[in-house]
């Protein structure tokens, strides 16, 4: 019972990061980021049950408040602020794109296949599914070239490593915190770069940041 | 000896005892330094001695890097370790490049590129185990690469014409006439020493055939060169050349079990590494001055230098002397030896060996004519005929410490001149050391007793001369093929009625060098070896160029790609 | 004690013969190309006339000239001489036969070569320069060329001095062979560029353009100019000695058996007068070459030897 | 006691980022340095134990990064003084606050026993770095910090996946809990790890910190990070921050080793490291020969160093270990000794700026000031393995002991030297002794010359005389770490 709900939760975690992959439009990547922290949020309340530790609700609540609800609204303030409601180009097709992350998920499983898992309640599935959402992640950050587009596939690829790290048994505080740490920097530093591009650059999308590095040096 | 070859407790085996041996408290860390001086180490260091001596008396000893040079040098020779020999290798590397650079700063890329491809072959070399037969051969192979890339040897001599003017008189001086030196004498070490064991003859075709190549290519180019220096550095490639294929003879026939073959050769090889330190620094130095008093080098613009600098063009006769391998000069001992090497070894092995070293006697001809006419071209447009330009003209001699210097090499010219089976009596303990069972015999070529013959029928020329002759000689304008004299504004005559270095060499640059140097006269080397590899870098550096300028989300692509395939190759190591 | 001093006398007598009759032998060789063009020709003694009219003459110098100009007519006679002295003439076993190496006497022809071709730049003209430039030329080839036929010889003789080639051919174990002919051929063709001969070069042209060995000495007179035609005849010899003693070894005499001398002293005479003959005959049917085909007649002769060197190997007279 | 140099700047970092003008900031961070360096010193009296504890590897690069940070600090007051016009008041507290930042974190990761930390202390060191890179506020700094910002955080989320799975991996062994996340205690209990779990993680950790090593093809943030950010901070203070993570990679890299030398199912670690090592190296000998920007040049250098020095790690064994850390110690002195000589030497033409670096401006730099000519100079030559530059040694040990163990890569591996030794000194000739720019003239030599000169000196006593306790200190490591 425990083992089936926590993979149910992995699975949507996997199946909304797969999604993500094939959106073209923000406001929908973004949606589908709140579900996944949602998602996230209720695997670590399982979990923090399931393994009565008091950590693992913190992380639940910390994802919620943070990733579930703040950031979702942070981000979808710049769409607003920065007028990117339009269609997200992609920078490769998506048929390929999603065929790439059947890939991914090919070699997840087949790298964990041999790690043999004992006496551990994270299971070879849970871990691949987790490997796949980093994967699955990191592959938004190179198929897309819109900078906001590539955060939320930075901030999936997290959401990945959260849900490895709270199936971990007996994990010592000092991950979560830091994951927790790292969001909040990160995207603070994010925030202000995004700013500094404005200024700069009048619009969030890297291309601008592209140009300049194709002159050479 | 210490670690020549060193076997798994190489500088490997960390923690080490520290003691307090001084040894140990410099040089590679826990390993120290070891020194040893053997009868090998000394002859070099006696061929470097004067050499030094006498650059440092012609103007060096003020540079600070060429006694980091010098020393590096000496480092080599006294090393008893494989850290120390490189060691000192490469300072010298190191320090003569530097010496360049400030000369000039085109050719120093490429010849430090040379020095480190020397390092990046000796360092595995020495570290290969010696345990069979094949890695030995590899060792060998890589000791000859980074050998003969330092020591100029075909094909990996282009860079020495160009880096050997370069720095001042006295740092050729001992470029050419020392540091090649000592690159054959790791050579030497390594393939008559350390690695003696393991020789198979065809280690000795190898140089051989390298050598000879280097004679042809290194000759011919001397006499094809304008710049006074840069035709002493190709000469240096010939002189290396000969040296390399009396080492190769001797390696091969010492592997075959000939003791007699093995000690001429040896005895070539080593005698033409004595006289070729003398004289080449010798010129280096004299070119250095002309260069200092008429402030050129390229003999088209010189001629006439005997007449205001008589002392200087003398010594120039003498090492232009060596140089050609004439009789009653030092060059011609070595040379003798060789051709005698060459027809002792064609008496040996198979008849395609045979048939090889008909072929080699060729070219060995081929290259001591084409040395004769560098030599002849030096000094006869040089310092004979009238000056070509008014630098030429006004000349005055030479500064004393440069003579100096020069006449001291000239000095220990003599011996090598006339006494030549003298001399190689000294080197017995050296042959004996690299080829213990060697059959020595006395020199069959003997000066003196010719010197004296020459005398006696001069002086019975010169008593018929003087008993029945006109004496007396009457100072006239000259024929001339029976054109009028130039006019008067024109005191040493018109020059461009006169043989230029060029019009000299053109016979030969016809009919010869097309057929060996490339299109424009272009070392073969250049044409087929280093411009490969270098369009070859020029694509490497291209493909770098387009993976520097990816965009932020290409790098992150490529970040991504390597790991997925790290990824699946662990997973398929694993899995499958 | 005794054997000593009969081959001193021996060297002796070759110094003394070498040194009179070069002179002579460049008279009979002129002598017989004018009787086979049918003139008459100048008198066989013609070139001791000349040596003594050039004796009697003020050496001129020119201003051009450096303090070493006499240096170089010097050296060229005394290598040519000294090496005439090496090679044997009507007997072996010569008191110079331990010096004979066949390497130093290529050694010396070098020196020789050098001195003269740096007296042809000594003054500064243009003839003198040409010539020296193509003398490098030829010497090429021809040094070339020489050290791959004298390996044959070496190998058949076990012995690399003249003398002992000679008392090796002269024994008569080696016989006639086909690397025989090709060595012969090509030491032929490098005498006739060493000595200075049509087809490689004419002693009697005027054409300073076409000169080599000639336009080299254009601006020695008197005592210099002497010593340069000297050492010009005492190299005619000197090669055909060398020919003859190599390819003619019949006959020869022993210098330490002085029954052996007369025949020796009759035959070698007949020697150089038939290879005179066959000289002037050969010069008067052949042309002069322009000077970028003697390469190639070089390189030819270059190839002889090597082929000399191989049917030599093949016939596996030396083992294998 | 341990603590102190590791809270020192954390707590001065703070003080220095509030209040201050910059020089009084720039005497403070020099002293604090000094400090802090004195204290690295001091810690080999106590190495603590418990979650921070240093071992002989942290104490000997702890002490190095103290020595580095205050001879950089010493350098930054000369640099502040020409530069100080550039920024607000309020930036250069937040430089100076930062210098401390990346220093205390540099500590904090050497001497951090547990993985977690070692996680914590590179990702505070690499967010730092990348608000310093963007404090010029240029467009291109930007751009740079950007760059540093998404690859670094990439590569940080890598190295914590990596960090979680060891801790998974070493479960069968030592259970939940804080002790499995212990170098300590993960070292002696590698061989009951959960392998193939272990190699997964290690290919993480490699990329991860990798990334912040600035590995190829991990590397694209470095250059242009050096070539952006102020000059003091971004490149000669982050040398240490590249050992950190070397460091990193090699401790984990032994985890992997001693499983897999005792049976168990990890796979060897060398072909990774060698594949990463070998890559570098030839990316940047063929990168460094279009260079134009001195600091991006020798950017790409010490991506070939790291590059080296994982070639040395993936070599293994004793002496390639001890060959491989010998090279990261005298590389970091010798690099961030040219830096200064390198900042140096464009205060000589005018300006310190980021762009004031061009080979083109640089050139002829004898004709500006001998002594940092030649300091610059042999800094440069130093940075070629070339005798007499200490890196011989270490590049000498590293070659022959793959040819020992692994003939066939000493090839590839000469090759790349060559490569890179032959682009740098191509350059070393113009920027020395080419032909100034025209209007040039003599300036007198800075004071901070002579730190260049010790750096220099350092590499060499460390590398030709190795004084005993170093050398001991060093070969135990070796030996621990094989």
């Amino acid at each position: 019972m425990t083992y089936s709900l926590a993979h149910l939760m992995g699975g949507i975690l996997l199946l909304s990061t797969f999604l993500l992959l094939s959106q073209r439009r923000l406001a929908a990547m973004i949606t589908l980021y709140q579900l996944q922290a949602l998602t996230l949020a209720a695997a670590a309340f399982w979990q923090g049950y399931a393994q009565s530790e008091i950590n693992l609700y913190l992380t639940g609540i910390i994802t919620l408040a943070l990733k579930g609800l703040l950031l979702p609204l942070a981000l979808r303030e710049i769409v607003h602020r920065f007028n990117l409601r339009r269609a997200v180009e992609t920078a490769m097709p998506m048929a390929l794109a999603m065929l790439l992350g059947v890939g991914l998920i090919g070699i997840a499983v087949l790298v964990v296949l041999p790690s043999t898992m004992s006496a551990v309640s994270l299971t070879r599935e849970d871990l691949a599914i987790a490997l796949s959402v980093v994967l699955l992640g990191l592959l938004v950050m190179t198929t897309r070239r819109n900078a906001l587009a590539q955060i939320i596939g930075f901030l999936s690829t997290e959401n990945g490593l959260v849900l490895a790290a709270i199936g971990m048994p007996g994990m010592p505080f000092v991950a979560e915190f830091s994951v927790a740490l790292l969001v909040l920097l990160a995207f603070l530093v994010t925030g202000i770069f995004l700013l500094r591009i404005r200024e700069h650059f009048d619009t969030l999308d890297v291309t601008g940041i592209e140009d300049i590095e194709r002159r050479g040096r | 000896m210490r670690r020549w070859l060193p076997d798994d407790s190489g500088p490997g085996c960390y923690p080490y005892p520290v003691t307090n041996d001084l040894a140990l408290m410099v040089g590679l860390p826990g390993q120290g330094v070891h020194l040893h001086l053997d009868a090998l180490s000394l002859l070099f260091l006696c061929i470097l001695a004067p050499q030094i001596l006498a650059s440092a008396v012609a103007g060096m000893r003020a540079s600070v890097t060429f006694w980091v040079f010098c020393a590096g040098m000496v480092l080599a020779l006294a090393a008893g370790d494989a850290f120390t020999l490189i060691f000192g290798f490469e300072l010298m590397s190191a320090a003569s490049w530097l010496l360049v650079l400030r000369g000039d700063q085109k050719p120093a890329t490429f010849y430090i590129a040379i020095a480190i491809f020397s390092a990046a072959c000796l360092i595995p070399a020495v570290f290969l185990p010696a345990s069979s037969p094949v890695s030995c051969s590899i060792a060998f192979i890589l000791i000859a690469l980074g050998t003969g890339a330092k020591a100029g040897l075909a094909p990996l001599h282009s860079w020495l014409p160009k880096a050997h003017p370069a720095p001042p008189a006295g740092v050729s001086a001992i470029m050419s006439g020392g540091m090649v030196k000592i690159a054959l004498y790791v050579l030497i070490r390594y393939s008559f020493i350390i690695l003696t064991g393991a020789a198979q003859p065809w280690w000795g075709v190898v140089l051989i055939i390298a050598g000879v190549a280097s004679v042809v290519i290194g000759a011919l180019r001397a006499v094809l060169e304008t710049e006074m220096k840069t035709m002493l550095a190709c000469s240096t490639i010939e002189h290396v050349g000969l040296i390399t294929v009396g080492l190769g003879i001797a390696l091969r026939a010492k592997a075959m079990g000939d003791p007699a073959l093995t000690a001429v050769a040896l005895q070539a090889a080593l005698l033409c590494a004595v006289a070729h330190g003398l004289f080449k620094p010798l010129l280096f130095l004299g070119a250095g001055e002309v260069k200092h008093s008429t402030g050129t080098t390229s003999l088209n613009w010189l001629g006439g230098l005997m007449r205001g600098q008589p002392r200087l063009g003398g010594l120039m006769l003498l090492g232009a002397a060596g140089m050609a391998a004439i009789p009653f000069g030092p060059g011609f001992a070595p040379e003798f030896l060789l051709l005698h090497a060459v027809i002792g070894a064609a008496a040996t092995g198979g008849i395609l060996a045979r048939i090889g070293f008909t072929f080699v006697l060729a070219a060995l001809g081929l290259g001591a004519a084409l040395a004769l006419g560098a030599a002849v071209r030096l000094i006869g447009i040089g310092f004979l005929g009238r000056p070509r330009s008014l630098h030429a003209a006004s000349a005055e001699d030479a500064r004393p410490g440069p003579l100096f210097g020069m006449g001291l090499l000239a000095v220990l010219m003599l011996p090598v001149a006339l006494l030549p089976g003298q001399v190689l009596a000294a080197l017995v303990p050296v042959v004996s050391q690299l080829a213990p069972q060697a059959d020595m015999h006395p020199l069959a070529y003997t000066p003196l007793p010719l010197l004296l013959l020459a005398f006696l029928i001069a002086t019975a020329t010169g008593f018929v001369l003087h008993r029945f002759g006109v004496r007396g000689t009457r100072e006239v304008a000259p024929w001339n093929g029976g054109f009028g004299r130039a006019p008067a504004w024109l005191p040493f005559g018109d020059p461009t009625t006169q043989p230029s270095a060029t019009g000299f060499a053109q016979p030969i640059s016809r009919a010869i060098a097309k057929a060996v140097l490339g299109k424009n006269g272009t070392d073969p080397a250049d044409a087929w070896l280093i411009a490969p590899i270098q369009r070859l870098h020029l694509r490497g550096v291209r493909l770098a160029e387009r993976i520097r300028r990816a965009t932020i989300r290409q790098r992150l692509g490529v970040v991504f790609a390597a790991l997925v395939l790290f990824l699946a190759a662990l997973g398929l190591a694993e899995g499958g | 004690m005794l054997t000593f001093a009969l081959r001193l006398i021996a060297t002796l007598l070759h110094a003394a013969l070498v040194f009179a009759l070069a002179p002579l032998l460049m008279g009979a060789v002129n002598k017989f190309r004018a009787w086979a063009l049918g003139r008459r020709g100048p008198p066989f003694l013609q070139p001791y006339f000349n040596l003594y009219k050039h004796l009697r003459k003020t050496t001129l110098v020119p201003e051009t000239a450096t303090e070493l100009f006499a240096l170089w007519p010097v050296t060229a006679f005394l290598a040519t001489a000294t090496a005439a002295l090496l090679v044997p003439s009507f007997c072996t076993g010569l008191l110079t036969a331990p010096a004979s190496d066949f390497i130093t006497l290529i050694g010396l022809f070098a020196l020789a070569r050098a001195a003269a071709m740096l007296g042809g730049l000594e003054t500064g003209f243009g003839f003198g320069g040409a010539a020296a430039g193509r003398e490098a030329l030829f010497s090429v080839f021809a040094e070339a060329a020489l050290l791959v036929v004298i390996l044959g010889f070496a190998l058949l003789a076990h012995s690399i001095t003249i003398n002992g080639i000679a008392v090796a051919f002269a024994a008569g174990h080696i016989g006639i062979s086909v690397s025989l002919g090709f060595a012969l051929a090509a030491l032929l063709a490098v005498a006739l560029t060493e000595t200075g001969r049509i087809p490689t070069d004419n002693p009697a042209g005027h054409l300073e353009l076409a000169m080599v060995h000639e336009a080299l000495s254009l601006e020695y007179s008197g005592r210099f100019l002497l010593l340069l035609e000297y050492a010009g005849m005492l190299r005619l010899l000197l090669w055909m000695n060398l020919i003859g003693t190599i390819f003619l070894p019949f006959g020869m005499a022993r210098a330490d058996d002085i029954l052996s001398w007369p025949l020796g002293l009759i035959l070698w005479p007949l020697k150089l007068g038939v290879m005179a003959a066959l000289l002037a005959l050969f010069e008067i049917s052949t042309a002069k070459m322009r000077v970028f085909r003697v390469p190639e007649f070089l390189g030819a002769a270059m190839l002889l030897g090597i082929l000399a060197g191989i049917f030599l190997f093949v016939a596996s007279r030396i083992g294998t | 006691m341990i603590y102190a140099p590791i809270l020192l700047p954390f707590l001065a970092a703070i003080v220095l980022g509030l209040t201050g003008t910059p020089r009084q900031g720039v005497i403070a961070n020099a002293a604090l340095s000094g400090l802090v360096f004195l204290l690295t010193l001091a810690v080999f009296t106590a190495p603590g134990s418990g979650l921070i504890h240093a071992d002989a590897l942290g104490l000997l690069f702890g002490t190095l990064t103290g020595f580095i940070a205050f001879t950089t600090a010493l350098a930054n007051i000369n640099y502040v003084r020409g530069a100080e016009p550039r920024l607000t008041p309020q930036l250069w507290r937040l430089y100076h606050a930062l210098c401390q930042i990346i220093l205390g974190a540099t500590l904090l990761g050497l001497y951090a026993d547990n993985i977690g930390l070692l996680w914590a202390a590179v990702e505070i060191a690499t967010i730092a770095a990348t608000l310093a890179v963007s404090l010029p506020r240029t467009p291109s700094a930007l751009e740079a910090a950007w760059k540093y910002f998404i690859l670094g955080g990439v590569g940080i989320a890598l190295a914590l996946f990596g960090t979680m799975l060891v801790y998974l991996a070493a479960q069968p062994a030592l259970g939940p809990g804080l002790n499995a996340m212990s170098f300590t205690a993960l070292s002696t209990h590698a061989p009951w790890m959960d392998g193939s779990l272990l190699t997964l993680a290690f290919v993480f950790i490699l990329f991860g910190y990798g990334t912040k090593a600035a590995l190829v093809p991990l590397h694209g943030w470095l250059p242009d990070a050096y070539a952006e950010g102020p000059a003091p901070l971004t490149t000669a203070l982050s040398g240490p921050m590249l050992n950190l993570a070397l460091i990193a990679i090699l401790r984990f890299r032994h985890l992997l080793q001693a499983n897999h030398a005792s049976g168990g199912a990890a796979m060897a670690p060398g072909p990774f490291l060698l594949v990463l090592g070998l890559a570098s190296l030839f990316l940047v000998g063929f990168s460094l020969s279009r260079r134009r920007d001195a600091r991006r040049f020798f950017g790409f250098s010490s991506i070939e160093h790291s590059g080296i020095a994982i070639f040395a790690f993936g070599i293994g064994g004793p002496a390639a270990i001890f060959g491989g850390l010998l090279h990261m110690l005298l590389q970091t002195l010798i690099k961030s000794g040219l830096f200064i000589a390198l900042i140096r030497a464009a205060a000589l033409r005018g300006s310190t700026a980021p762009g004031n670096y061009s080979f083109a401006h640089l050139r002829g730099l004898i004709h500006s000031n001998k002594y940092t000519a030649w300091a610059l100079g042999g800094a440069i030559f130093a940075l070629t393995g070339l005798p007499p530059s200490g890196l011989f040694a270490s590049e000498f040990i590293i070659i022959s002991q793959t040819v020992q163990r692994n003939p066939w890569v000493s090839a590839p591996l000469a090759l790349g030297l060559l490569l890179c030794a032959v682009a740098i000194l191509r350059n070393l000739g113009p920027l020395i002794f080419g032909h100034a720019p025209p209007h040039t003239k003599p300036v007198k030599a800075a004071p901070e010359m002579h730190l260049v000169t010790l750096h220099l000196a350092l590499a060499v006593i460390l590398a030709f005389a190795m004084p005993a306790p170093v050398l001991n200190l060093l070969s135990s490591v070796a030996g621990a770490l094989q």
